[in-house]
């Protein structure tokens, strides 16, 4: 347990400093925006907004309300594409 | 033994690689979400004061037209009244 | 342009509510005299009289004649002085 959580903070330490986690964002980021992802989750804040009005929203309301659905939204092709990148990562790094 | 240890090291990287996936996804979704809700949020709040300050000047101008077209009525009045007493003293 | 509709009337309801409506319109005919405006178009109603000859002028005709010219001769000081107060009192009473 130990070994394994060890080995995690190593793998993790590699990862920010050879810069792919960012790197790994980025193109989660990309994707999301590719896909439709981000354009769906605008058009259910601004349901939001509508349905309880303005003046009774805020930012934290906004964000508890959709992001439930923001998840269920993710495509499973954009999930398996990191999930692919990320062995991808560790195989040829297989040091780590 | 070796072949136990690959596996095992095989496991761990499965199962790590399946934990940094959702790990990653939820930062980015959480962090987009929140982006994207306070910038939503905004675009009504702009909208919103833009619509206020159209409707504020349609309602001005029509205050305006209102009360010019009832004052230049009433001043229409008056004057021909004025005019046509003057001339009806004048006859007389 | 459905909620403009919508906005507008929220708006008028609130100025007529709270009598600020007919308050704009006096303020507004105190300032048409002190601005010279009533003298103005006394002027213009007696010139097209004088033109035309008191027989052939009708009210009807002398309020078409007259105001285009009135309209235009609000001064835009008076306009944005109007627009201001509506902006003070829709900031103080509603919320919209």
């Amino acid at each position: 347990m130990s070994k394994d959580y060890q080995m995690r903070a190593a793998i993790n330490q590699k990862l920010i400093e050879m810069g792919e986690r960012e790197r790994l964002k980025e193109l989660l980021r990309a994707k999301l925006v590719e896909c439709g992802w981000k354009d769906q989750l605008k058009a259910q804040c601004k349901d939001v907004i509508r349905e309880k009005g303005l003046e009774h929203v805020t930012v934290e309301d906004l964000v508890t309300d959709v992001t439930p659905k923001g998840r269920a939204l993710v495509p499973d092709s954009v999930k398996k594409e990191l999930l692919q990148r990320i062995r991808s990562f560790l195989a040829q790094h297989a040091a780590l | 033994e070796e072949a136990r240890r690959r596996q095992e090291h095989e496991a761990f990287l499965a199962e790590f690689s399946c934990s940094l996936c959702t790990e990653i996804l939820h930062e980015v979704l959480d962090e987009t979400t929140q982006e994207v809700a306070s910038s939503q949020i905004q675009a009504a709040v702009n909208e919103r004061a833009e619509r206020v300050a159209r409707c504020t000047e349609q309602i001005c101008s029509g205050l305006i037209e209102e009360t010019v077209s009832a004052d230049i009525a009433l001043l229409v009045e008056d004057i021909l009244e004025a005019q046509l007493l003057r001339i009806h003293k004048y006859i007389k």
